[in-house]
Formats: structure tokens, C-alpha cells, sequence
């Protein structure tokens, strides 16, 4: 805006609004099926636990990917769907408004538009194998109940993580996780 | 898949109910499980089927915690025909909480005869029915307590005083009786000298007094003399029968001091058979289940002697049924009725009733899990 | 004795390892061996790595479950969230050939193959399918009479319908009817099959949110004189639990609930002692759940 | 063959639906390859008036023989061909279609090319059939001057007054104890407001009054068999315990009977007796004994009640009546859905959640509380109601049995029923949770205008959820307004779901006596969704109103008349042309081994001794033509005319030739 109750002259022009109809394509095909067949009819946001306490609005995430407005990609309260699937179970549509959320996350992750707390799950995973690793705290109530300090999992295997490592290197997570690390520095 | 009819089964204190409820009608059907016996009339004759005998036990029926009968609120008609046949009348038919009787009413349905009666002139008011009676309920003595031994009888009492002047048995108002009884009184009145012979006045209250004649016995000049009739040589008061409570297993009648007092009728009439081959030693579910106590175990007389395992007082067996229920051994008891003494229109329904009710009745073992 | 991989994920091992040992301990009581799962990881997380990768998250979860096959034991777990990546997982790569091929060909770097030749179950589905409210019923030595539990089921369980075998997400019963089993009253609550706010990265990412979710559960549970919660999902049992100090901390909101896996509450109910089912590690004291119940 | 083949090879271009993908003009040129083609071109539209000519010219100027026409789907134009062919002076069973639009361009459009390969295969085969066809004469039958219509509700009813003002004796089976079916339970009709009752009774007793009319109530169909002209259908006739023409609607058995069930014409708001009729307008007013909860008490027998009418036999048994018709008329409605199944609504669960139906009897004057709209749980008067529409339809949950399909009705009984409130209930807001208001038949948006101006509330949002409050029993209902981006969470005194229409229970068994199928959606299958709504694959069989998918009652009874149309023709007409597509068993090779007997599925085939031996026989008339006897002949007696293994075969080698 350049003053007060003025728009910059730029902004008059018509024919703005641009939409990516691919988005949506790409959003089935990552396992939000059934997406495009949404029609609005709220059900989602009014079942949602977050609508009433957060900015997250399922009906209109949905509504810009079926628009392919990519600016949902950055939008920050996509990431507050705890994926309790409410909204999935009521759709009259069969939509799995949680997967194409998921989806969309995906796309994000694709675009660096992840949360840094997931990356550092991620991390942990990549680590040790577990997204919550064991601790110095826990051994003892472990050995306290009779059982082995560390479970017999990739803590008491660590041979097994390198495989954990390779699944992460070839689906490009890894590469993400680096970059996104180096760039946070 | 309509909201209505609702059917639904609830237990409220020592009630079952069943309920059909539509927008603007409830209807109830209420079992009284402390007045049930197990006797299982009901689940015989219910004409649609919709009453099956519950898991009875070797229990008392008193302390049963679940209905030893089991309705079917789904099935149920609610027409009213169990309430009508329950020996112990220990179900009750409810529209919108009040009774429904419109089957009786209309006399599509006839009532047991029940008779129990007290002959009031005979009965001598002694406790001994109430004591046998193995109900709570179903005598009931109206008898007031005698707190004073005068209220035992009914009678009139009369005193005469002599004051005629000229006799010589003419009362002085010296006032003795009147100290020694609550019935008499003495006043004096006093003197004057115009006045010398109208002393005094002797009040006599014919509640109070029992005509045990001290006062005569007493007085100096002989002057008083106590009439007392007796119209009535017994307690005060009535016993009578809840005919609602009475099972008419004539244990008051049989065991009534006084005979042709009480007369009773058995609403059933028939046979009780025991084989006590087929019995088991040591089970006794029968006795505990008897509402009429009519059921026992034989005492061993002798050291050595083999006593019989079960018997039975025909006087007091009602021919319910409730042992037949309970046992758990096939072709023990056999219980048969023969008459049914009822009273109203014979109706089609109910012929075809009594010929279920009249059918031998013997336990049949159903194997669990078949 | 029905052998099963035990699969043990991240929380209850490493933070509630009372979970741990006392489904061990009960599903003895069943003939259910539950067995060490070697080189067994996170199932991942399917909320918050799901939300990065799905493929990456079926191909870590396929991981998991080839290990078992090579076994030949079906994989029994503890966990919602587990639940969700193995079953699903499972399901999804058994029923889509293309899905199959495609995580196959990223299985193919660490030389393993999904071939979909065993089941993966919540141990709640065996304890109610297999064994039996019966069973359950007669295995109890201390009925858990008189006690007012609200549970939660926990949304992974139930949730998408369509990919469960549970029937209704809105009105379940079975959990109700295992606990009703251990002589307990399961309290109805408003919202009851509402989520607890930590999945889907939430806790990890706005935990203010996570926590305010929780807060609304555990008021409404308090609102219905609940004595326990009780849940089949150490997720939802760290945020109910460890969450409890969290909003006391946050927003000054006190509840003390207790907080129990079914699997603990079992364990009390079968006549163990609370210290071998791990009762004292939990951050709200079970102290006064069970001075009412022993 | 005796004769030279000469066949001519005729492809439709079907405007841009064909040519737009295949080169036809190639195709025609290719057919010209084939054996025993002596013709072959293109054109736009074969089916017009040109194009037929241009066959009929070409058999004259080639001396054809034998044609194909390589279109579209035989369905629609095969009799259309045929005729051309006749008309062209060459049988008309020497004619075979080649399906190259449905199977082939619409499906293949996006590879043309296959799609020609496919053209020619099916080309290819269809000259091959056509070389081996053989001469057939239609066979032609009288028709049965009667008629059956199935099901007396409005549509029934319609379809029924109109042939039997046709002239044409009507028999109408209802499986109720009365006539009237839905429509007697609606309270007024949108959106004119008419009373239900008002409009149905005069209907009802012209039904009972019109002398064309046999009505059978309280009674089913048993069985059907036959064929178009000659429909024998067995029906039973259920019990009433009473006798029809000694019962005179008197009413005093069910004043004294003791029994009490709920009344399933008023959805168990309000009981009735063991002796009772659904409503007091009943068509016929005949009283119907319930057996399953009659106790046989006696009581409506006594001289006070039915005495001397002697109406009432507890042991009347059901009768088998066994009439003949013309053509059939299936009416046989549709139920409500069963909206519990969506559990997060709480019907059945919470109190003061009713159906659409159930309000409908609320809000009746001859309802269980004199149109007195009360809540279930306090008989309050509700002062806000919620409505859920399209409570289980636009809805693809498969696990909740709902429907994909738009009911049609829901909308507008909704906005009837918030006027209605408006106008019984003082202060009474109604608030419609709708995703879109489809009002789309004449006067009904007026009507939609008419509630928005008294006062309704609509919310576009659809529900997720309700909940109740233990206490005051009142509900919360939580939606999104969707235009306000908003959730909503309102406390309201009563919700009303708006159910789904879906097919009928009871319209199964019609549907297989007489071999008619259903559509995707579950209701029955009509001829042609557009052209033919109310004819069915089975000739001689007619669809009316509801079954065959949801109306208004506008269209159902438009619908019924026009059923009622399409069955009359046959019967005025008085013959029916058979197709000769039947089997005919060759009796030299037959060795009587039933076989066949137990295949047909229709009852057709019949054992009989000729000359002394056992041998099988098909009735033309019956026989489908489906070929299940032909393929289960152990000898290969039965040859199924028109489509002999011969001509099969040579189908089969054609397509192996191309490979």
C-alpha cells in the first residue's frame, strides 16, 4: 500500500489470482484420496478439536489445495492436525481430510517448509532407531522392574540402524534433514 | 429403527419392570421379587410366550438377587393374563402408572376363588395362625393390646345403692369403696343443721369397674350391690386375611385352636408326589424354595436308621410348583393339578390356560450348552 | 501358548516401562508369549515422520515387519501411534500391488522384501477378540469394584474406520467392556472419543496446544468423578500423564488424575503388586487409586 | 449355404462420438476386405431417416442379403435397423450390430489407436455372425385384457385409476392392511400446503368405489410366471382373522381389546390394539387382527363387541388367489434410511433427535398428539429446532450404509416443516443446516423465499456432531458455518434429521419374480433413464413412482400415469409381437435327462413323452432366450436360435483371425 486507503496502482490490474491444478493431483497421488471430491460442506472443521482453539481450518486447507493455492503449502497451522482422523470417519464424501493433509506436509517437506521439531525426530530416528530414545533415568526403573537396561531393539542392535539410515538416504529425507540443518545454522 | 417403541428391563429396589413406551403411553409390567416363589405359572400360561423361567438355584427365594422369571419385554402383549394367574400376586400391570385391568374388567379373563375367611365369632383372637402363617403379611390381627385386665372381656356393669331412709342397709357415704376403687367415687357434702341426712352422693363409673364386688364385700352397711353381664368373653378386636398376601396353604386353618374358625380354600386341588429314589441325598433346594413350608427332611429316629430323604405335608403343599422349578434331578417331584377354583366367565382363553396348568409337572433337566 | 514379536516402539520402553513388563506379565495369564523383537525401531512416529515422507514411513514400517516375517510371528504392540504405522503399513502394502512394488524397490537397498505373510494386532484386539471379556473376567483376583475409570480410547485405534476392524469410532464398546470386565464402572465423559492433542507432531511442535487439548479431556474426566484414566496408547498416556504436570506448570490447572495402561490396570486387577507393574514411575501418584481399590 | 452371402457393412460416424476417434471412412474400407461383404460405407447418423434409407437402398441396388450396422449399443437402435433391414426387403434377423461406441470409443478415447484395432475385431465378427444367421418370424400373442399393479401407495393408486378408467381391469395388491402408503402419513404437502389426507382420501375411495378395480390389501405377491400378455401371478391373500364382508369398520374389538402395541403407521409414537386399523381413513376400513400379540382373549367376539356380525375367526386361514394380466405395474415405494448408523447424530440415543418422518407425525393433526409438536423427552413445546439435511444422502460412507444419491424430497419437507413450526409455535426458530437448498420444482424456490421471510434460519454447514445435555435433555449441535468460516456450537430443544429415501426392503422379492434389476443406487432399473423411465427390461413389466428412484409426489403421480400409459398400450393393442430369440430342442437327440429342466431360470422347459420316450420341450413364450439350457445339454439338443453355436463359433474364429 503506498498510503492510506490507497492501493499501489500495480494492484488494479485484474487476472491476479493464479491456481496450480496440480497441486490437488499431487496430493491424491500421495495418499489423499478422493480430495477433489470435497464440497464444502464443513463437516471436517466442525468435528475438528483444533478449530475451536487454533487457526487450523480442515474445510479450507482443503479448499486451497482443490484451488492448487499453493500458499497453503506455507501456511504454519497445517502443522497443528494431530491426524485423530474426526474429520476423515464423519466425511460425507470419504475424503481422508487427514491423509491430504499429510500429503500436503509431504509437498511442504519437499519445499524445506517443515517444522524443525519434526527434523529433530527425524534425527533421533537416524541416531539411535527410536524418535524417543532411552535415558539414563529410564534404565534404572528398567532394571528396577527386572528388565534389561535398554530394550531389544535397535538400542541393544545398533547394527540394525545403518538399514534405517539407507531408507532415509534413498527416499531423500536425509539430504532434506542436512540441508535443512545447514540452513537453520 | 424408529425412536419409538422403546423396550426396556430395569430393576428398582426388589422390583423388575419391563416397559413398552411409545410417545404418550408407558406401560409396565412389575415383578415383585420378594413376593415371587419361582412357582413359574406364569412362564407356563403367558400367551405369548414371553416369560421363561430364570436360573434358579438352591437358594431361598427370599434372598434371590436376580428374578427367578425372566419376561421378555419385546414379546410381552401386556394384556394382563399372569398378573390375573400369579398365586402369590406378585406382579403388577401398569398404564401410564395406573393399573391396567381392562382384560378383567370386561370379564375376558375369570379370578382365582380366592376364600380365607375368619369365623369372628369363633375366633378367640389367639395369635397361633400369625405365628404359622409362613408369610408376613397375609394375617392380619387387629387385636388392641389389653393393657388394663378388664378390656379382655365385654360386658355392662351395674351398681345399686341402697339409700332408701328407712332401710337399715342404707349407705352411710362413709366413702370406703370409693378408696379402694377407681370405679367409685364419694363425695360428702357438707353439713348443715337443717340438713343432716343428705350426706353425700356415691358416683359410680361402670367403665372402670370389672364387678369384682370388694366394694360389696366391703362396705359396712351392705348398701352396695354390683350387677355385671358379660355380652362378650373375649379379646376385642379382628382377625382377618390379606387375601392379596395369602398363599391358601391352610397352615392357619389346620393348626387354629379352634376348629371351623378359619376357612380356607386351596386355590388348586390335586396331587404332590414324591420319588424319593430319584432324589439326591443332601440337597434340600426344594425345602429352602417351599413358600409354604408344606416341603421337609425327615428326622432320623433311630441311630442307624435310614431316613427318608424327602417328604412332603400334603395339608400344606399349594401344588405352586416352585419345587418342581428349583430341583435338579429329572422325574423327582411330581406335581399335579387337577381343579382349579376360579370365579367369573369360563372364557376360551382361560380353558385353554388351565389345560397347561393342569399338565403334570415334573422336573426336565436341560443340558447346559446344548 | 501363542507366540508373538512383541514390538515394543519408543515411549513405553524408554519412558513407561511398566507398560513394558506388565503386558508381559498379564498376557501370561492368556497364553500369550509376548517376545523380545530384535533390531525392532520406531514404527516411526506416523504423525509427525509420516507428515514428512509416507513413503519413508510405510518403507521404515515395512522394515519392522519383514524383520518379524523372517520370524514367522505375527507382531503384537501396545501403542496406538505403533498401531497406526504397522497395521496400517501392513494392510496397505497386502492390498496395493503398485504400493508393494514401490516401497520393494526401497527395501531392495538394505536387502529385505515385504511379502505380507504376517499380521500385526493391538494387543487389545487380542485381548477382546481372542481371549475374551470372559477369560479376562475370570482371571481377576482383586475386582476393581466400586472404581470410576474413563477411558480413553485414543484415536489411531479406531481411526480411519474404513482401514479398522473395530466398527464404530464414535460409539465403541469393547474397551468399556474389558475394563467392566476387571469390575470397574467405565464413566461416560463429554468428548470422550475426543483425541488428547499430542499426535501429529502437535507436542513436539505447539505444545501449548497439545496441552490445552489434554486440559479439556482431563476436565471433563475429573467433571465425571473419574478416579483413573485408562489407555492403550503410551503417547496419549505420556501426554496424560506427564501433561498433567505440564499444565499445572503452564495454566495453574490441578487434576492428580492417576494414569493407567490397560495393561497396568489388568495387573492390579490380577493380584500384582503395583511396583512390578511400575506404578511408581508414573509422574501422577497412583498412591490414592489404589488405597481405594486394595 | 445355399444362397451366396452378400452382406452390407454400414458405419456411423455418431456425430464426432465415433469419428471423433476412429477413422471411419478406413473402417468401411476394411470392412470391404472381408469375406461375403459385397458393400460397405460410412455415414454421420445411420440412425436417421437418410441413413436408414441408405440400407434400404443398398440392399436393393446390391442385392444384399445380410446386413451389419457398426454403431452404437444395440439397446436403443437395434429395432431400429432391423426395421430398415425388413424394410429393405431382407429378414430381419439377418441383421447384427457392432458395438463401436460404448465398448469402444468411449472407453478408448484416449488411444484411437487401439480403438481401431478393436473396431475391426468386433467388425470382423459381426460379418462372420451375419453370414451364418438365419431367417426368424416373429411369433405374435394375445394379451390378457387385465392389468396388476403392485403396491397401493399414491403412485399404486394413480396408476390404478388410470387403467382402470382405461377400461381395463385393474387388480391392486398392497401388502398393508390399507391403501395410501407414505403419503397417508404426511401431514401437508409442499409447497402448496395442501392436506395430505385431503388430496389422498378421495383418491383412496375411488380406488375402493371403482368397479374396474379389484383391490386385494394385507396381501402379497407369491408368484409370477409368464410372459408379457399372459402374466399368471399368485397372490396371497395374509389372514386377517377377519372376515372383509362381515367386518363394517365398527371399531368395537379394538375397544375392548386388551392388548397394546405400537402403532407402526405412526413409527410407534402412539399404541393400538391387537384388533386395529393403521389409521382412521383406512381404505379398506376393514379391522386386522395381529396374531403375533393376539392372546385370543375372547373378548371381541362377545355379543358386546363383534356378536352378531360374526366377523372374526381366529383361524380364517390365508388364501391363494391365482389371477391372469396383461402387464404389471410395480409401485412398491421405498423406507427411510436408518440413520442411526450415523452414530455421531445420536439418534436413538439422545431423546429429543426425531427423523423427518417422525416429525411429520408430530406435527399431524391425526397424529399421536393432534399435531401438538412436543419434544420426546418433556413433552415441551421445542422453541429452536434444528434440521440435518441430507441426513444419509450425498453421502458416500459406505461403512454407514449411506447413500450417494440426492433424496429429492428432504429439502423441501424441511422448509414445510420449519413453516409449520412457525406457525404452531410462537417464537419457534428453525435452523436448517443445508449444504445446498435444491428446490428445484415449480413454485418450490417461491416456497423456499416464503420460509425465509417467516423467519428461517439457514446455515450452510453440515453437522458433525450433536450432543445432549443429561439434564435439560437439550442438544448441541456443532457445525461450521461455512459462509462465515465459523464454527458453531448452538444448544437447540429438538433436531430433526432429515433422512434418505432408499429402495424398499420389500421390493426384492418383486424384483426377482419378475427379473428385473437395479440400478447402482439400489432402486429399480427402468428401460431407459431418459426416454423410457417407466419401462423395465422385462417386457410387459412397468415401474411407478419411488421404486424406481426418489420423487416428489408430483412426479410420482406423473410417473404412475405414464406407467399406467405404457401398460395400457399392449393391452388395447391386444397381441404383442414375440421375439423368436428362444431355444428349440431338437427331440431326435434328446435323451430326456431333465437336465435343462433344473438350469432355466424361468421355467421353461418341460419333460413330455413323445412317442413313447421322454423328451424336453422349451415354451417359447417363457423362454428369456438366456442359453443356460443350451450350454448345460449334455447331448447339444437345444440350440438357442439367433445365437446358435455355429453362429458363436464363427464369432470367435473372426476374432482369432485378427491375432
Amino acid at each position: 500500500m503506498t498510503s492510506e486507503g490507497m492501493r499501489d496502482p500495480k494492484h488494479y490490474q485484474l487476472g491476479k489470482t493464479q491456481f496450480d491444478p496440480d497441486l490437488i493431483k499431487e496430493v491424491e497421488a500421495r495418499g489423499g484420496k478422493n480430495a477433489q471430491m470435497c464440497y464444502q460442506c464443513g463437516t471436517c472443521t466442525a468435528g475438528c478439536p483444533m478449530t475451536q482453539r487454533s487457526g487450523l481450518r480442515v474445510r479450507t486447507v482443503m479448499r486451497k489445495a482443490n484451488l492448487g493455492m499453493r500458499e497453503v503449502l506455507d501456511d504454519p497451522d497445517l502443522w497443528l492436525c494431530t491426524t485423530c482422523y474426526t474429520c476423515s470417519d464423519r466425511c460425507p464424501r470419504r475424503i481422508i481430510a487427514t491423509d491430504a493433509i499429510i500429503a500436503l506436509r509431504n509437498i511442504a517437506t519437499q519445499e524445506h517448509k517443515v517444522p524443525m521439531s519434526m527434523i529433530k525426530i527425524m534425527g533421533s530416528i537416524a541416531k539411535t532407531g527410536h524418535g524417543v530414545p532411552n535415558s539414563e533415568g529410564n534404565m534404572k526403573k528398567r532394571v528396577l522392574l527386572g528388565l534389561p537396561e535398554n530394550p531389544p531393539t535397535t538400542h541393544t542392535y545398533p547394527e540394525y540402524i545403518k538399514d534405517i539410515n539407507k531408507i532415509l538416504e534413498v527416499t531423500g529425507l536425509l539430504k532434506i534433514k542436512e540441508e535443512m540443518e545447514a540452513e537453520s545454522q | 429403527m424408529a425412536l419409538f417403541p422403546i423396550y426396556s428391563k430395569r430393576e428398582e429396589g426388589r422390583k423388575s419392570i419391563i416397559e413398552q413406551k411409545t410417545l404418550v403411553q408407558t406401560l409396565n409390567l412389575a415383578l415383585d421379587m420378594e413376593r415371587c416363589t419361582g412357582c413359574g405359572i406364569c412362564a407356563e400360561i403367558c400367551p405369548e410366550e414371553a416369560i421363561v423361567k430364570g436360573p434358579l438355584g438352591a437358594v431361598g427365594f427370599k434372598e434371590m438377587e436376580v428374578p427367578e422369571m425372566v419376561f421378555d419385554q419385546n414379546k410381552c402383549s401386556y394384556c394382563g393374563v399372569c398378573v390375573e394367574l400369579c398365586p402369590f400376586t406378585a406382579l403388577k400391570l401398569t398404564e401410564n402408572g395406573e393399573p391396567k385391568t381392562d382384560l378383567i374388567d370386561q370379564e375376558g379373563f375369570p379370578h382365582y376363588l380366592k376364600v380365607a375367611e375368619i369365623n369372628l365369632d369363633t375366633c378367640v383372637r389367639c395369635k397361633v395362625c400369625e405365628e404359622m402363617c409362613p408369610r408376613d403379611k397375609a394375617i392380619e390381627r387387629n387385636v388392641p393390646e389389653v393393657t388394663e385386665r378388664q378390656q379382655a372381656v365385654t360386658y355392662t356393669a351395674e351398681m345399686q345403692l341402697d339409700e332408701d331412709p328407712g332401710s337399715e342397709n342404707k349407705c352411710t357415704y362413709c366413702g370406703l369403696c370409693g378408696e379402694i376403687c377407681d370405679a367409685l367415687t364419694v363425695e360428702h357434702k357438707e353439713a348443715t343443721p337443717i340438713n343432716i341426712e343428705a350426706l353425700g352422693e356415691v358416683k359410680f363409673d361402670s367403665t372402670k369397674c370389672d364387678g369384682c364386688k370388694i366394694c360389696e364385700e366391703i362396705c359396712p352397711t351392705d348398701s352396695i350391690k354390683i350387677d355385671r353381664t358379660i355380652s362378650e368373653a373375649k379379646l376385642q378386636g379382628e382377625v382377618t386375611i390379606n387375601k392379596d398376601e395369602c398363599m391358601f396353604c391352610t397352615w392357619c386353618a389346620k393348626t387354629c385352636p379352634i376348629e371351623n374358625t378359619i376357612d380356607i380354600k386351596k386355590i388348586f386341588e390335586g396331587s404332590i408326589n414324591i420319588k424319593t429314589e430319584n432324589c439326591p441325598a443332601g440337597c434340600s433346594a426344594c425345602v429352602e424354595i417351599c413358600p409354604c413350608n408344606a416341603l421337609y427332611l425327615p428326622p432320623q429316629h433311630e441311630p442307624g436308621e435310614i431316613a427318608a430323604k424327602l417328604e412332603v405335608n400334603d395339608d400344606f403343599c399349594t401344588l405352586c410348583g416352585a419345587c418342581v422349578n428349583v430341583c435338579p434331578v429329572a422325574n423327582t417331584i411330581e406335581v399335579k393339578r387337577d381343579v382349579i377354583h376360579i370365579e367369573g366367565t369360563e372364557t376360551e382363553l382361560y380353558k385353554k390356560t388351565a389345560g397347561k396348568m393342569m399338565e403334570l409337572k415334573t422336573p426336565t433337566i436341560e443340558k447346559l450348552g446344548t | 501358548m501363542k507366540e508373538y514379536n512383541f514390538f515394543l516402539g519408543c515411549i513405553a520402553p524408554n519412558r513407561y516401562p511398566g507398560i513394558e513388563a506388565s503386558a508381559v506379565k498379564t498376557s501370561r495369564k492368556f497364553d500369550i508369549d509376548l517376545q523380545d523383537f530384535k533390531g525392532a525401531s520406531c514404527c516411526p512416529a506416523p504423525g509427525a515422520f509420516g507428515s514428512m515422507d509416507v513413503d519413508a514411513w510405510i518403507a521404515l514400517g515395512a522394515r519392522n515387519i519383514c524383520l518379524s516375517e523372517k520370524e514367522g510371528k505375527d507382531i503384537a504392540l501396545i501403542c496406538n501411534g505403533c498401531y497406526k504405522s504397522l497395521f496400517e503399513a501392513n494392510h496397505r502394502l497386502k492390498a496395493n500391488p503398485e504400493l508393494k512394488e514401490k516401497i520393494n524397490s526401497i527395501l531392495a537397498n538394505i536387502d529385505t522384501e515385504f511379502q505380507g505373510s504376517i499380521e500385526v494386532r493391538h494387543l487389545i484386539d487380542i485381548l477382546y477378540n481372542d481371549v475374551g471379556t470372559e477369560k479376562v473376567k475370570e482371571s481377576v483376583e482383586q475386582p476393581l469394584t466400586g472404581l470410576n475409570v474413563a477411558i480413553h480410547y485414543g484415536c489411531h485405534l479406531l481411526k480411519p474406520k474404513f482401514d479398522r476392524t473395530f466398527g464404530s469410532s464414535e460409539r465403541p464398546r469393547f474397551f468399556d467392556e474389558l475394563v467392566e470386565a476387571l469390575g470397574a464402572t467405565s464413566v461416560d465423559y463429554k468428548e470422550k472419543m475426543m483425541c488428547c492433542g499430542a499426535g501429529g507432531g502437535v507436542r513436539s511442535y505447539k505444545v501449548d496446544l497439545a496441552l490445552d487439548m489434554c486440559n479439556e479431556k482431563l476436565y471433563n474426566m475429573v467433571q465425571a468423578n473419574a478416579d483413573v484414566v485408562v489407555n492403550v496408547c503410551p503417547f496419549c498416556h505420556l501426554q496424560l500423564d506427564r501433561g498433567q504436570v505440564e499444565i499445572k506448570e503452564k495454566f495453574g490447572d490441578v487434576y492428580d488424575l492417576p494414569v493407567l495402561h490397560y495393561n497396568q490396570l489388568l495387573g492390579i486387577a490380577q493380584g500384582m503388586n503395583p511396583e512390578e507393574l511400575g506404578l511408581d514411575a508414573h509422574e501422577i501418584s497412583v498412591e490414592p487409586l489404589l488405597a481405594k481399590i486394595l | 449355404m445355399d444362397e451366396e452371402k452378400r452382406i452390407g457393412v454400414f458405419v456411423c460416424h455418431c456425430g464426432t462420438n465415433i469419428a471423433g476417434v476412429i477413422d471411419v471412412k478406413a473402417l468401411a474400407e476394411y470392412a470391404k476386405t472381408l469375406p461375403n461383404v459385397a458393400y460397405a460405407e460410412d455415414y454421420t447418423y445411420v440412425c436417421s431417416t437418410p441413413g436408414q434409407t441408405m440400407i434400404r437402398d443398398a440392399i436393393k441396388e446390391h442385392n444384399l442379403n445380410g446386413t451389419v450396422v457398426a454403431a452404437c449399443s444395440p439397446r436403443l437402435h437395434e429395432p431400429t435397423f432391423r426395421k430398415a433391414t425388413e424394410e429393405g426387403g431382407v429378414n430381419q434377423f439377418l441383421f447384427s450390430m457392432a458395438n463401436i461406441r460404448e465398448q469402444n470409443t468411449w472407453v478408448h478415447m484416449e488411444e484411437p489407436e487401439k480403438a481401431m484395432q478393436k473396431a475391426k475385431d468386433v467388425v470382423r465378427m459381426e460379418v462372420a455372425r451375419a453370414s451364418m444367421l438365419e431367417p426368424l418370424t416373429a411369433k405374435t400373442v394375445p394379451v390378457e385384457k387385465a392389468a396388476l399393479v403392485i403396491g397401493a401407495g399414491i403412485a399404486g393408486i394413480q396408476a390404478s385409476l388410470e387403467l382402470a378408467d382405461a377400461g381395463i381391469k385393474t387388480y391392486l395388491v398392497e401388502k398393508e392392511p390399507s391403501i395410501g402408503g407414505m403419503m397417508s402419513r404426511l401431514d401437508k404437502t409442499f409447497p402448496t400446503l395442501d392436506c395430505s389426507q385431503c388430496i389422498l382420501t378421495p383418491k383412496m375411495v375411488d380406488v375402493e368405489r371403482n368397479p374396474n378395480i379389484e383391490l386385494m390389501t394385507y396381501s402379497e405377491v407369491e408368484d409370477v410366471s409368464g410372459y408379457i400378455g399372459n402374466f399368471d401371478v399368485t397372490i396371497r391373500q395374509k389372514s386377517r382373522y377377519v372376515y372383509e364382508d362381515k367386518c363394517n369398520g365398527c371399531g368395537k374389538c379394538q375397544e375392548v381389546c386388551p392388548v397394546s402395541r405400537p402403532n407402526e403407521f405412526d413409527l410407534g409414537l402412539q399404541p393400538r390394539k391387537a384388533a386395529y386399523v393403521p389409521f382412521p381413513q383406512a381404505v379398506p376400513l376393514k379391522f386386522t387382527i395381529d396374531m403375533d400379540s393376539c392372546i385370543k382373549c375372547d373378548l371381541c367376539k362377545t355379543q358386546e363387541a363383534c356378536g352378531d356380525l360374526e366377523a372374526i375367526d381366529f383361524d380364517k386361514p390365508d388364501e391363494l388367489v391365482t389371477v391372469k394380466v396383461g402387464t404389471i405395474i410395480v409401485a412398491t415405494g421405498f423406507d427411510m434410511y436408518d440413520v442411526e448408523r450415523k452414530e455421531e447424530w445420536g439418534y436413538k440415543v439422545f431423546d429429543n433427535v426425531v427423523t423427518g418422518l417422525e416429525m411429520e407425525r408430530l406435527i399431524s393433526a391425526s397424529g399421536p398428539t393432534g399435531g401438538n409438536v412436543i419434544r420426546p423427552s418433556d413433552g415441551q413445546k421445542p422453541k429452536s429446532v434444528g434440521f440435518v439435511l441430507c441426513a444419509g444422502s450425498r453421502d458416500q460412507d459406505e461403512e454407514d450404509g449411506a447413500k450417494p444419491y440426492c433424496s429429492r424430497v428432504c429439502c423441501m419437507y424441511s422448509l414445510k416443516h420449519a413453516h409449520q413450526l412457525i406457525e404452531k409455535i410462537p417464537g419457534c426458530v428453525p435452523y436448517l443446516f443445508y449444504m445446498d437448498i435444491r428446490s428445484f420444482g415449480k413454485a418450490y424456490e417461491e416456497f423456499y423465499y416464503r420460509i425465509q421471510n417467516e423467519g428461517g434460519k439457514f446455515i450452510r454447514g453440515r453437522v458433525s456432531r450433536i450432543t445432549e445435555d443429561p439434564i435439560t435433555k437439550n442438544l448441541t449441535v456443532t457445525a461450521e458455518d461455512t459462509l462465515l468460516g465459523q464454527l458453531l456450537e448452538m444448544e437447540l430443544d429438538m433436531v430433526v434429521l432429515a433422512n434418505a429415501v432408499v429402495p424398499a426392503e420389500s421390493t426384492q422379492k418383486i424384483k426377482t419374480l419378475l427379473t428385473l434389476s437395479n440400478s447402482p443406487d439400489g432402486f429399480l432399473l427402468e428401460a431407459h433413464p431418459k426416454l423410457n423411465p417407466m419401462s423395465t427390461t422385462t417386457d410387459g413389466v412397468f415401474l411407478a413412482g419411488m421404486c424406481q428412484g426418489p420423487r416428489d409426489i408430483p412426479d410420482v403421480v406423473s410417473h404412475a400415469a405414464a406407467a399406467a400409459a405404457a401398460a395400457s398400450i399392449p393391452i388395447h393393442r391386444g397381441s404383442v409381437t414375440l421375439e423368436p430369440i428362444f431355444a428349440i430342442v431338437d427331440q431326435e437327440h434328446c435323451g430326456g435327462c431333465a437336465t435343462c429342466i433344473g438350469l432355466c431360470p424361468y421355467g421353461a422347459t418341460e419333460l413330455n413323452e413323445v412317442d413313447g420316450k421322454l423328451v424336453a420341450s422349451v415354451n417359447e413364450a417363457k423362454c428369456k432366450g438366456c442359453g443356460t439350457c443350451g450350454s448345460g445339454c449334455p447331448s447339444g439338443a437345444i440350440k438357442m436360435q439367433h445365437f446358435t453355436n455355429e453362429q458363436i463359433m464363427s464369432e470367435i474364429e473372426a476374432f482369432a483371425q485378427g491375432w
